[in-house]
């Protein structure tokens, strides 16, 4: 009995961790919450944190809950905890990645070339980054599968928050330097060819499986848009001028109802955000925060736009950052946003935040589960000394789904 | 009626004609000009005299003489006005009907006169080119470091002045240029102080010797006297500001070429005394890192103008093209203009910035640019408002001779041939057309206007309004 | 009285060594041409010694003078005048200024070409030197003789000058006429030195001094012959002939030539739009030949034809004609040329004097060539028929009074 | 977006979006929120430009309501209703928007030409369209209100263009229909561009065998849409043909010389019968004038406007013709004119007319101006909406110093879709 107890402990030794799947409970005292809820309470001061078996359990002012009885209590003093941080654009949970025999490249995995927790990702988890969207390179117009992952994690399996994390498309620039004189109008049509016949291969199952019509020849190739075409991924899209982002917004997301969602827009992009709003596509800005003092082919008088001020010009609600990293280092990610408020992004209701959590974590289809501090979400917390967005802010801890990953107390500062 | 328009006529010329001579400037110029004059006189044994007659003439000069005759003399402007006396065997050309112009100066051209340099021992004066340019109201053009009249069919008298608009440089772009040239001006001013302290200073003191010339540069002698001005490149505002200064510093007048940002510095360069040769189209953007004005402005030459900076306008190419992409060449000097119009300069200063304002900068406005008594036959008639894009030159006269026939060439004889194109140009569809401006322009600078022009400007009010109505 | 010869006529078989023709013969031909513009129908023409003793309609033949009656089709023109050719020349020139230079120097008799020349009818030569600038003077030659002063029948006949509007040509011409002056100012200098040395020898009376002091017979300057070239052109001992391009060369051309008076004609070089024609009037005022070859032009720009050499002998301007292309074979389509600018409006006689009296006046050898009269050389071309029509060939040349070419049968 | 996204703007942010967008007054740049207010323009002179149709008004009045015309005629005549904001245009001169049917620069010009295939029916060069960039801004200025944005000529069929205005702010609220027209490039430019130097008679053949199965796509479609034949399957490199054979939009053809022109009308238009325009038909295109007209082809042309005595081309006899005046002598009547943009500057358009008058097109009818307006807008069948002033179109009008295609008469006031788009009195004169 005793034995079996002690073993069963020995066992669980792991799992002993309050707050982990099967410990006890973890009650997190913190002098400021950023909850950043898509819609609702930004911020509880005096922040009870509850977390059982990996998820948040409740979260509310001190004097508003009891903390129940065999939790431990953590008191963070002046720290704040805030959810763990979403990056949607990143290369570097692994290497080769950039496949440029074919354009279109709708069928490519990067889940194979996946090496999790690698140098990148934890310097990342010591930043705060819990969790990534890691795509395939803008070398070919289509450059294949990305997948959702956490940093923090070594095993592939625990790490994978979902696979196909997206579809990575890149319009222009990059891809033109393919060769064949290639321009953007080809690309384009390229893409249009390549997504109605993944459009048309999706309804085909669709029709299959509700009996009607026979069962339609698998294509390895087009799979991803049954994803797409059920709303269960996006198509992320290496998208920077006016004219490319006017693309991903009229012809992916309203002509083909795509759920798309602007990366890394730049330039003059912001210029489109009055149609950005009407089709609900989210602008995920950086690694370049200002609009150039020389664009293409506006002028803006010298003046030096900001993307995030002027995607909020046109009361864009649904604004994010990203890093591209390697091109600005995963870490760097809430710089993104620190820039985005120094370029004038009005940062009053936490709007710099929610850029680096909710904000991507919706777009991404995973709010179910992270972006904010909700009772039911995973319990990847930051415990931090402040402000996220001010580079003098210092990460002291991170738990992901309730496990300790990082601790300034127990591991040599990273970050 | 008649007589009182006459002498109205012969008021208005003296009140223009004592300005004009007075601001001829350079000695140096008339010594050229008398040289050139004698010529003709050489080779006529017997006086050859043309009678212009019954057009309206836009003297240049503000005046407007209606159905007026001007009669040359061996070349040579001998008398403006009515019911003149037309000597035995004057060549009479009747142009009632027609409006008749100084012939326009080009300060820049390409291949119109067929040679290279040394036009006078190279000019083709049957090339295309030339009487293409004739065609577009071109009597006197620069080519390289000359200016000469478009004489079809002479090579003598061609040549009016050479070694003109020398040019210097000073640009950011060469700061080790810039300096040595301001130590030039430095030195050569100096020298003019010692000079000028010499010749004082020697009335008590005989033995005191004359302040050496050596390493002092003559041409900058010349800027500082005023004998001649320096042309310089510039169209960026910092570059423009410095030859303002420049300028100012050492009291010479410079004369900027391209200017495109002149319009933001434009009071800086009137205080230097500057004068412009623009394109009214010239089209640049500014450096996006400046915060400030910058780049073109369609109102360069209004703005530039109203501050004083004396303004001649060149088309972007200086040659005559026949590729078919029109409006842009030396064909359409006159279009060029009109682009100046549109950015708010008056009528009457985009006329002089092809005519008067270019023979000034050359040094030869004591010959050419205006129809003055006593400056060359050299004008243009037309079948309308020379600044109209319709508008054609029927006849060009150069040296008291019609060296250009509209009719009688191939190019374009067949465009509204002359029958047709007699119509007054109140018939056409043109705002532009605005003699009352001139008018006005024109009161400021003569005492009295004169009836016969206030006349003419009504007519033009209800024919306008006429033409308007009986329209479809 | 008239003895009628009954003459068998055949055509000639290939053309075999001509036999000699009689010294003294008399030519009779339904028509003959005399290069005047005069047509003689009924002609005979008298030869003897190589020259022409007479010519006139229906004259009385004396018994025993050899008469060839022609084949009544058959028309007698004079010998052809080429007065502006290099065909037979191998010299090649230089540029610049050399107006000393001699085409004579390169003569070559033994050249094929002149056999070739002699069978198109064209019995005199005015060679001219290559060169750009002042290449130098023509020679005037037969195109027979094995020997250079064989073929010479005059030598600096005129003096080859190339104009255009450029200062350098300009010059070349003008300046010529101040190294004149220069040369002429010098050489009074020395005639004065000599002259004041010779009067002090003169007023000597010592002998011994007077020994010392004679001055020898006088030496005049050693001549420069560019100089010299420029005072003959003055002395008119040497005329020019001046080539232009366009009507702007030309008045280059007056204008270089400024007050200078010496006799000239003037070459006009064909191009594919010639301007020419606006100074056609201003040549014929001044009397000059002009050189061109039979060619139809453009006008400028267009399509529209313009006979230029029927312009300018409209105007008064005397017209030498020359082959459009300087080869043996220019010279057989030479008078088909002709006639084709005869057709579209060339005076016919004015044409026929273009080709024979005209150029061999321009090479002032008229009094001996370029046409048949009375004391002038025997030169002559029997033709098959109208010397302008197309299809007309050469039966036969007759150089100096002996047959070059073809055949004649009694 | 994902079933989470889908409700991103709940109300309360979509009030704050409203709000913000009231604030930086995008609204008044976007034609959706022209309703409203009426307008009142008088004049001295209104250039009404239509076809059928009056040339000119004197002293006339226009109302607007909304964005489009609602009134034209004399001021005695016409009444103005209470509370309209009245414009006097005093002296000045009021006429249609300009309309360029062969524009590059409204684009960011690097989307042009793709030079991998000879025939890219399929390709649209709205992937490439910025409606408003710098340049567009001074073409607004200049009076040029709508253009017709293509593709380059560096192949035989560059791809769709697309019919933009200028006035407003991003693309939706500037798109006037897209495809606007497939750019067709018979020869001149693309017989340069390819490697491996095909010639006209190939590129004739591959233009045209594209042409038959385009139209072949399209009947098959009319056909299933008949209820006849079963679907065909959708191809995107064929689309544009349905639209093209249903009327919808125009082949706009780069054609220049005599027998490039004579093939457009012959091909084109006749064998194949679709809607297409010559957009160029410089050099000696004008001797196919009549065959054009007969086949109902318009003429826009330029940006060449005169021709010479050239070998190859056409004996002038010396003279130097004017293009457009002699499609005119050869008895064609609908005759437009075009920048081909950046190659002449957009804001030049007016030019092009003027310089069409210049050498000796007939103007005395008022064709100059309608060839800046009328005209292009019948030629891509938008006559309903644009092109004169005329009830019931939009409001897109210019105010001029004078003779609108005289290059003295400044632009004061740019009106689009009834909004005030451009005013020299609220900045300063931008061309």
């Amino acid at each position: 009995m005793v034995v079996v107890a002690t073993t069963l402990l020995a066992l669980a030794a792991s799992a002993q961790d309050p707050g982990t799947p099967g410990g006890p409970g973890l009650a997190l005292f913190a002098a400021k919450a950023l909850v950043a809820e898509l819609d609702g309470r930004q911020v509880v001061d005096n922040a009870l944190i509850l977390v059982k078996d990996g998820q948040i359990e409740a979260i509310a002012a001190r004097s508003e809950i009891e903390v129940p009885t065999g939790y431990t209590l953590r008191d963070l003093g002046s720290q704040w905890v805030m959810p763990g941080l979403v990056d949607l654009h990143t290369h570097v949970s692994g290497s080769g990645i950039n496949d440029t025999v074919f354009q279109i490249n709708s069928g490519l995995r990067v889940a194979p070339t996946t090496v999790p927790a690698n140098r990148n990702l934890k310097r990342a988890l010591a930043a705060g980054v819990t969790t990534v969207l890691y795509i395939p390179g803008s070398g070919s117009n289509m450059g294949g599968q990305g997948i959702l992952m956490k940093t923090g994690f070594p095993e592939y399996e625990r790490a994978l928050v979902r696979d196909p994390g997206s579809l990575k498309i890149a319009q222009g620039d990059n891809p033109t330097r393919w060769g064949y004189g290639m321009g953007r109008l080809l690309m384009n049509f390229h893409l249009r060819t390549v997504i109605e016949q993944g459009l048309a291969y999706a309804q085909a199952w669709d029709e299959f499986e509700a009996g009607e019509g026979d069962k339609p020849e698998r294509e390895l190739r087009l799979d991803i848009f049954r994803e797409l075409a059920a709303h269960r991924t996006q198509v992320s899209t290496h998208t920077q001028y006016f004219q490319l982002v006017m693309m991903s917004i009229l012809m992916l997301a309203r002509d083909y109802d795509l759920d798309v969602y602007i990366d890394h827009g730049s330039f003059d992009s912001y210029l489109n955000s009055d149609i950005a709003v009407e089709n609900n596509v989210a602008a995920i800005l950086g690694p370049r925060e200002v609009m150039w003092p020389n664009p293409p082919r506006y002028r803006t008088d010298g003046q030096v736009h900001g993307s995030a001020w002027g995607f909020q010009q046109a009361g864009h609600p649904m604004i994010g950052f990203n890093t591209d990293a390697p091109v600005v280092p995963l870490e760097e990610l809430p710089l993104q946003a620190a820039m985005g408020a120094r370029y004038g992004m009005d940062n009053s209701a936490m709007q710099a935040v929610r850029g680096l959590t909710i904000v991507p974590a919706t777009v991404a289809g995973i709010s179910d589960r992270l972006g904010s501090l909700e009772a039911g979400k995973d319990a990847d917390l930051v415990i931090l000394s402040g402000d996220p967005a001010d580079p003098r802010t210092s990460i002291e801890q991170v738990y992901l789904e309730g496990e300790t990953v990082y601790d300034t107390a127990r591991d040599r500062r990273r970050w | 009626m008649h007589i009182q328009t006459n002498t109205n006529g012969r008021t208005l010329i003296l009140a223009v004609l004592l300005p004009i001579f007075l601001s001829l400037c350079a000695p140096a110029f008339s010594q050229d000009e008398k040289k050139e004059q004698e010529e003709p006189q050489t080779e006529e044994e017997t006086d050859e005299w043309f009678a212009l007659q019954g057009g309206d003439i836009y003297t240049g000069t503000g005046a407007v003489l209606r159905g007026a005759t001007v009669l040359s003399k061996n070349g040579t402007i001998d008398e403006i006005g009515y019911d003149l006396f037309i000597p035995e065997g004057a060549e009479v050309l009747d142009v009632s009907g027609y409006r008749v112009y100084p012939g326009l100066v080009a300060i820049e051209s390409r291949g119109l006169f067929g040679g290279s340099s040394d036009l006078a021992n190279s000019v083709d004066p049957f090339s295309k080119n030339m009487t293409l340019a004739l065609a577009a109201g071109v009597t006197t053009a620069r080519s390289g470091s000359e200016v000469a009249k478009l004489r079809a069919g002479h090579i003598d008298g061609l040549v009016l002045n050479s070694g003109i608009l020398p040019r210097l440089s000073y640009s950011k772009s060469s700061p080790s240029g810039k300096r040595t040239l301001r130590e030039k001006f430095e030195a050569a001013s100096q020298y003019l102080r010692d000079y000028a302290q010499w010749q004082i200073d020697k009335k008590s003191d005989k033995e005191l010797k004359e302040p050496s010339k050596k390493g002092i540069d003559s041409s900058i002698l010349r800027y500082l006297r005023g004998e001649a001005r320096p042309l310089f490149s510039a169209s960026q505002r910092t570059d423009l500001l410095e030859i303002a200064r420049l300028a100012q510093r050492f009291g010479f007048r410079p004369i900027i070429d391209g200017c495109q940002e002149g319009w933001i510095v434009a009071d800086e360069l009137g205080r230097a005394g500057a004068s412009a040769i623009l394109t009214a189209r010239d089209r640049s953007s500014k450096g996006e890192q400046l915060v400030r004005a910058g780049g073109s402005s369609i109102e360069n030459a209004a703005i530039l103008h109203r501050a004083g900076v004396s303004v001649t306008i060149i088309p972007s190419s200086a040659g005559i093209s026949l590729g078919g992409i029109v409006g842009r060449d030396l064909m359409h000097l006159t279009v060029e203009a009109g682009y100046a119009v549109r950015g708010g300069l008056s009528e009457k200063a985009a006329l002089d910035s092809i005519t008067i304002e270019p023979a000034r900068l050359m040094g030869v406005s004591q010959r050419v640019g205006s129809i003055e008594v006593g400056k060359d036959a050299d004008m243009i008639i037309t079948d309308g408002d020379v600044l109209h894009y319709q508008t054609f030159v029927q006849w060009a006269v150069v040296a008291g001779e019609v060296v250009y026939d509209k009719q009688a060439e191939l190019y374009f004889a067949h465009i509204r041939p002359r029958p047709e194109a007699a119509l007054s140009p109140e018939e056409r569809l043109d705002a532009g057309e605005t003699p009352e401006e001139e008018i006005v322009e024109e009161a400021g600078d003569s005492d009295s206007p004169g009836e016969g022009n206030e006349e003419g400007d009504g007519e033009d009010h209800d024919e306008d309004d006429g033409d308007g109505g009986s329209r479809p | 009285m008239l003895i009628p010869l009954l003459l068998a006529w055949t055509p000639s078989p290939v053309p075999q060594e001509a036999p000699d023709l009689p010294d003294l013969y008399a030519i009779k031909a339904s028509v003959l041409e005399t290069g005047t513009g005069e047509v003689i129908e009924h002609a005979v023409l008298l030869v003897e010694g190589g020259k022409v003793i007479t010519v006139g309609e229906d004259l009385v033949v004396e018994r025993g003078i050899p008469v060839y009656e022609l084949d009544p089709d058959q028309v007698v023109i004079p010998g052809l005048v080429n007065a502006y050719t290099r065909v037979g020349m191998t010299g090649s020139g230089q540029s610049g200024a050399r107006p000393w230079q001699r085409a004579s120097d390169e003569l070559y008799p033994a050249a094929g070409d002149y056999s070739g020349v002699r069978e198109t009818g064209v019995t005199t030569l005015g060679h001219y030197p290559s060169g750009n600038g002042i290449p130098g003077r023509c020679v005037v030659v037969r195109p027979k003789g094995s020997t250079a002063s064989a073929m010479t029948i005059k030598d600096d006949a005129y003096l080859k000058v190339i104009m255009g509007s450029s200062k350098s040509a300009k010059d070349a011409l003008s300046g010529g006429f101040k190294k004149a002056d220069t040369w002429i100012a010098k050489e009074k200098k020395n005639k004065e030195k000599w002259d004041k040395a010779k009067e002090k020898f003169d007023k000597e009376k010592d002998k011994e001094k007077k020994a010392k002091l004679d001055p020898g017979p006088y030496k005049p300057l050693a001549d420069d012959p560019s100089a010299a070239s420029f005072m003959q052109l003055r002395d008119g001992s040497l005329k020019a002939l001046i080539s232009v391009r366009t009507a702007g060369d030309y008045l280059h051309l007056i204008d270089a030539i400024g007050e200078e008076e010496f006799t000239w004609d003037l070459r006009v070089v064909m191009t594919r739009d010639m301007n020419i024609y606006h100074v056609i009037e201003k040549v014929a005022k001044s009397g000059r030949r002009v050189v061109l070859e039979p060619e139809i032009s453009l006008h400028p720009g267009t399509m529209r034809q313009r006979n230029l050499p029927a312009e300018f002998a409209r105007a008064g301007t005397p017209v030498v004609l020359v082959p459009r292309s300087d080869s043996v074979a220019g010279f057989k389509a030479w008078r088909r040329h002709v006639g084709e600018i005869v057709a579209s409006g060339l005076d016919r006689s004015t044409a026929m004097r273009a080709i024979t009296l005209e150029p061999a006046a321009l090479l002032g050898v008229d009094d001996q060539v370029g046409s048949l009269e009375a004391g002038k050389q025997a030169n002559f071309v029997i033709l098959s028929g109208d010397p302008f029509e197309p299809g007309t060939q050469v039966d036969a040349v007759i150089l100096d009074g002996v047959l070059v070419s073809g055949e004649v049968n009694l | 977006m994902c079933a989470d996204s889908k409700n991103m703007m709940t109300p309360k942010v979509r009030t704050l979006v409203a709000l913000a967008l009231a604030f930086i007054g995008l609204v008044n740049l976007s034609p959706a929120a022209a309703e409203g207010k009426g307008r009142a323009i008088l004049a001295r002179k209104i250039l009404i430009a239509a076809r059928p149709g009056p040339a000119v008004l004197d002293n006339g009045v226009i109302l607007i309501s909304g964005s489009r015309i609602e009134a034209v005629g004399p001021q005695s005549k016409v009444k103005i209703p209470e509370g309209y904001e009245i414009l006097d245009a005093g002296d000045n001169w009021v006429s249609p928007g300009f309309m360029d049917l062969h524009n590059h620069s409204a684009s960011d010009l690097r989307s042009l030409n793709d030079m991998v295939y000879l025939t890219n029916p399929g390709l649209r060069a709205w992937a490439g369209a910025i409606p408003d960039t710098a340049g567009m801004r001074v073409a607004l200025a200049a009076g040029v209100t709508s253009v017709l944005t293509i593709p380059g000529s560096g192949t035989n069929i560059g791809g769709q263009g697309v019919l933009q205005r200028t006035g407003f702010r991003g693309f939706e609220a500037n798109l006037i229909r897209n495809p606007g027209s497939l750019k067709l490039a018979q020869a001149g430019n693309p017989e340069r561009s390819q490697p491996w130097t095909p010639r006209r008679t190939f590129m004739n053949w591959n233009t045209r065998n594209t042409f038959r199965r385009g139209v072949a796509y399209a009947k098959r479609w009319e056909a299933f849409e008949a209820g006849e034949g079963e679907k065909p399957e959708r191809d995107i490199q064929f689309d544009i043909y349905r639209s093209l054979v249903k009327g919808e939009a125009q082949v706009s053809t780069h054609t220049q010389i005599y027998q490039v022109v004579l093939m457009t009308v012959n091909m084109v238009a006749i064998e194949f019968g679709l809607p297409v325009f010559i957009d160029h038909g410089t050099f000696d295109g004008f001797r196919a004038a009549p065959q054009a007209q007969a086949a109902g082809v318009n003429a826009i042309l330029g940006p060449r406007a005169i021709q010479d005595h050239r070998a190859g081309f056409v004996d002038t006899d010396g003279k130097i013709m004017g293009v457009a005046a002699s499609y005119q002598e050869r008895g064609h009547t609908t005759i437009g004119f075009n920048t081909d943009s950046p190659v002449i500057p957009q804001e030049e358009l007016p030019l092009q007319a003027a310089m069409g008058v210049r050498y000796g097109f007939d103007n005395s009818k008022m064709d100059a101006i309608r060839g800046l307006t009328i005209v292009p807008a019948l030629t891509v069948g938008l006559q309903a909406d644009q092109g004169s002033v005329e009830v019931g179109k939009y409001a897109d009008l210019i105010v001029t110093k004078g003779d609108p295609i005289d290059p003295r008469s400044s632009v004061e006031w740019v009106i689009q879709h009834g909004q005030t788009v451009y005013s020299t009195q609220s900045e300063r004169r931008r061309w």
